[in-house]
């Protein structure tokens, strides 16, 4: 009743976690079967290590929150260590990856090619908190587009690519992706923000500005969705804001084939398990398939 | 793998009683019971019944037996003072044991600063310490007294309002310089009297302190990578690599 | 000590109320005296009249609103009627106008520029409610350079450019106003979002999207507004998710020279007269004059 | 120029009421005291307690004299959830009186359904209909019943729970198409009851109906054009051309 296909993956249902909420998704398994999700995303990996940015790297807002982590990571080759410890799971596993130039992105993705365990590469173009990094990058459709290719040209794999929602032209980047090559597309990572400590008169976060997340981003991205499914024939898998049945159906409703789940996974760790459950309730009580649901908007 | 020992409980705050002019005590009764855990670890608590604020917090677990779980904590800002105020029954989800945890050698110090006695006190009431030193601002905010009484701590208050008047850290210093052997010492407290410990630590060179430390936390675990403090050898996550580390690690040699 | 300068104009003090959640100042009458204030901003006026979308209009999220006015206005020969009564107030009065093609932005700016009781005009190139109106204008650098110069022969009053953060170029559009003759930039209008009513599966707006605004979206304005200080000569005006005094440090911190209140206004009518003395005091407490805090950020 | 009455309060809710199964009424202290409204005014209510909800409600006024304001409302969402249930005393800010009212003529006619009641009911208890219809779904939202049956109000519920059993518009029009004079009425309820109305007014020539009209504000008097709801005739902004409107103005000739 849940099941859903992206690309060529199957999926037992539409839930996963968003990268970097979840760890590599071992640290889970405490709180639920992962076995259970639709797919687990794991922590963003580039080819080295990264140490991350300054502290204070977390900013609590009234209805979100800013992270400035910085995309560290232990690097492509401890990674695949984590990575032999996700085959016992019987779900799809995400690797999200990203570069900090073109060779970097290409290097990644023929490593990760080579895991039998990893179902599917999740392209990040779009943390704004590496300058090097995606930001550059995800903001111009001709470099989307050429990106997408070259790195479809070294994997066989299905290619999601994340973008940023930090650009007015989200629609034209999303269709580069898909012209490139790109099996679904997920929108949307954080928003660039700040807060000030009016006390010291400093930055709260120790890399300035952060990305926000959390309920307060939703009518925004799920305003991206929107627009993006009208546009791109490939599915979307919508991020931003998801914190209980009501966002999900919202963004099944605009068109959103499945979604992840980030900053809510820190307020409940048995969230996405929790959802699962209410959404087949959902359905049940409503009689109603997933593919009912998805993209029944009435306008 | 990981260490598997975390769950997440539905708990409902039962009782709540002000042991000082800011400071609360309160008693949440668990779904489930709560295992075992070790000095040190925390939980992550989560106000579910409000809009805000967004994100849990860490608390240190005073005790735990069976399906109730009990914590001490001092209001501070958002979180602490719904912790205080809202009617009880309330409800909570929360989610441990987490972290790492003292060590656990013979004839250890140990010593503790206002709140940082928290995840100290079960230990030092089964006597596990040596000698045992606990500091507060002021007579208002001295707590449990006749049961660190009853186990020969030496209190001080920083203003002489109860026991001996002065920082904590001095009288443990002047005690320190005494001892002949190496002697392994527990500390919690705030960041000002961990740092303090540790210029004793350097100068007295036969102690070695372990202090808990405190940051900001968005899950716990080790999965948001947000409580990262830098060190002089690096990042450390203060939720799972710590919270207890050696001053050192985090001071500096 | 709360003076400032913005341009050719002397404020009394930072604060204003943001176009459109004050209507012409007039219905704040019984709440204050407008006198009191650094300036008034008139709602948005055009040409021609206009109705507006269709309801419902405005939408209430956790933190922060929806809204779809549309722009509804009376237009600017009726709008002429409402200006002569404002004469009697002492403070400045700043118009703020759009229109639906270069030609009724000059129009509207020439007929506003006879007008004495009119100290400024703020130009909306920013609203995200009308498909013909601003939001074209509003994210192309070249397109918004040539209509401030345009507008800028017209008229000799001081023009604010008040811009939409629905882009990901937002330092390029301020600098082409500043290059092309603008006093001030106003940073920034409303987010574009939406939200779907799970029951009837229809947009919770007549108008399928609207600008979300409120507390939600100040961390991503406050960001705006830090990096445009960075790269632009002129004055920053902030408008984004104000609420108290809090707020009003931070974006002077960040660099931001004066602040407009909006969504507020529904809160507390009289929240601007409040945050003027809580001002005040804060400067008195720590004996600062205004242009102490001003860019005072440590990085 | 803008008729210059509403002003800001900062209010105390300090006494609370449960009419029947979600309806309370709410007694408010302000500080300073209420200028004079007119029947069908009503207030914007601000709960700057909360975090959420971000805007202001707006409830019709049930009484105000000197420093007390009255309030009756039902509780059907976030706003009036902690209207019910927040400890007293409790701090609200609020601006009225706003939006036109009800005419005043000789031998008007009144009808409410249930919690149109509010802005009616004081002007029924003085006296100024020549009859009164009143309209509830059951026995347990029936308030204030003794003071209506005082004034020869004609009572319906839905379901025969009290009263006449049936829909009080059905009552309403078996009186009506009696009547020989024109007859000016003033309505207040939910919309399917006031476009019932308008049915009967539209079949019945010689009757003119008010109606007072509701839907979700943010400012309460003009400025934001939030309340705007399409009409024949174009848009009109309920706070402030109503919330009292002429039926055929809203539904058509
Ligand atoms: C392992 C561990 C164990 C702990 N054990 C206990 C305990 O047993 N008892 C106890 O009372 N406390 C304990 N604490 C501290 C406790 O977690 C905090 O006091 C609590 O989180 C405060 O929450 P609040 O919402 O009340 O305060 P907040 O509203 O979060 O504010 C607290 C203060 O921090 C500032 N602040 C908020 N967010 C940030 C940020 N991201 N960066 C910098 N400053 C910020 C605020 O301005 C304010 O001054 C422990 C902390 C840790 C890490
Ligand atoms: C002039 C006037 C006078 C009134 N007088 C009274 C009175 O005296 N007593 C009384 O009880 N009520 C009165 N009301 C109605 C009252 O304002 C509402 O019941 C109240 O605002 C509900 O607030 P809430 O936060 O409890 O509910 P909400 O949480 O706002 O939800 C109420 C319902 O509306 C839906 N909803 C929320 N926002 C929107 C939106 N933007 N568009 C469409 N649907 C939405 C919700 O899903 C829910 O079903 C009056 C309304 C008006 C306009
Ligand atoms: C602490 C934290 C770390 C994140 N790390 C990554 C990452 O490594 N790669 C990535 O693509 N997105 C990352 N994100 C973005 C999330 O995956 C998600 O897209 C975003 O937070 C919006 O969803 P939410 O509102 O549900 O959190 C991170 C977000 C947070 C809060
Ligand atoms: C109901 C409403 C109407 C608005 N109308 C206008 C307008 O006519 N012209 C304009 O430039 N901005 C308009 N805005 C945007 C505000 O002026 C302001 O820039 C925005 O709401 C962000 O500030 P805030 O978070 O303080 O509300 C409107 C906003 C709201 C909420
Ligand atoms: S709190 Fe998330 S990694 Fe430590
Ligand atoms: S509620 Fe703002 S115009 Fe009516």
């Amino acid at each position: 009743m849940l099941e859903i296909k992206i690309g060529n993956l199957f999926l037992k249902n539409p839930f996963m976690p968003a990268s970097g909420t979840f760890g590599s998704g071992l640290e889970y398994e405490d709180f639920g079967d992962l076995s259970e999700l639709g797919a687990v995303v794991t922590k963003g990996v580039s080819l080295k290590p990264k140490v991350g940015n300054k502290p204070p790297r977390i900013y609590e807002l009234p209805s979100g929150m800013l992270n400035s982590i910085g995309l560290e990571n232990v690097g492509i080759d401890k990674f695949t260590d984590i990575l032999n410890q996700l085959k016992a799971y019987k779900t799809n596993i995400v690797v999200n990856f990203f570069g900090n130039s073109f060779e970097e992105y290409i290097e990644v993705s023929k490593i990760l090619d080579e895991h039998n365990v990893v179902s599917c590469l999740e392209m990040n173009i779009s943390c704004p908190n590496i300058k090097e990094g995606g930001i550059c990058f995800g903001t111009d459709p001709h470099v989307i587009y050429s990106l997408v290719r070259n790195v479809k040209k070294v994997t066989k794999k299905d290619l999601w690519v994340k973008l940023t929602p930090n650009t007015g032209n989200i629609v034209s980047i999303a269709k580069a992706a898909e012209n490139a090559g790109a099996s679904a597309i997920v929108i949307a990572n954080t928003y660039t923000g700040m807060k000030v400590d009016i006390e010291t008169q400093k930055p709260a976060l120790g890399n300035i500005f952060g990305g926000y997340s959390g309920p307060a981003i939703k009518p925004i991205t799920l305003y991206h969705v929107f627009c993006c499914v009208r546009e791109v024939n490939i599915p979307i898998i919508a991020s931003g804001g998801i914190f209980n049945i009501e966002d999900v159906l919202e963004y099944l409703i605009v068109g959103a084939k499945a979604v992840q789940v980030g900053t809510a996974n820190f307020t409940n760790p048995c969230i996405l398990w929790d959802l699962i459950k209410d959404l087949k309730d959902y359905l049940i009580k409503k009689n109603l398939n997933i593919y009912d649901l998805i993209g029944s908007i009435k306008l | 793998m990981i260490e598997s020992r975390k769950s997440l409980f539905e708990g409902i705050i039962i009782g709540r009683k002000k042991l000082s002019d800011n400071i609360y005590h309160v008693e949440i009764e668990l779904n489930k019971e709560f295992s075992s855990y070790k000095y040190g670890n925390f939980v992550m608590l989560h106000l579910k019944e409000e809009s805000r604020p967004l994100l849990p917090r860490p608390f240190s677990i005073f005790k735990a037996k069976e399906r109730v779980l009990e914590l001490i904590f001092k209001v501070v800002g958002l979180a602490t003072n719904l912790l205080a105020t809202r009617p009880l029954p309330y409800s909570v989800k929360l989610w441990g044991p987490l972290g790492n945890s003292f060590p656990d050698k013979k004839d250890m110090f140990c010593i503790a600063g206002g709140l940082g006695l928290v995840p100290l006190y079960e230990s030092i009431i089964k006597g596990r310490y040596k000698k045992v030193f606990v500091g507060f601002k002021n007579k208002d905010e001295v707590y449990f007294l006749r049961s660190l009484l009853d186990k020969g701590a030496l209190i001080s208050t920083d203003d002489g309002s109860y026991g001996e008047k002065g920082f904590i850290t001095e009288f443990f210093y002047q005690c320190i310089i005494n001892e002949k052997d190496k002697v392994t010492v527990v500390a919690c407290g705030p960041r000002g009297f961990l740092k303090r410990l540790w210029e004793i630590e350097r100068e007295v060179k036969n102690i070695e302190i372990y202090g808990s430390f405190e940051t900001h936390m968005a899950c716990g675990f080790g999965v948001c990578l947000g409580c990262a403090i830098e060190t002089p050898k690096g990042m450390v996550k203060v939720c799972s690599d710590g919270p207890v580390f050696k001053l050192k690690d985090i001071f500096g040699e």
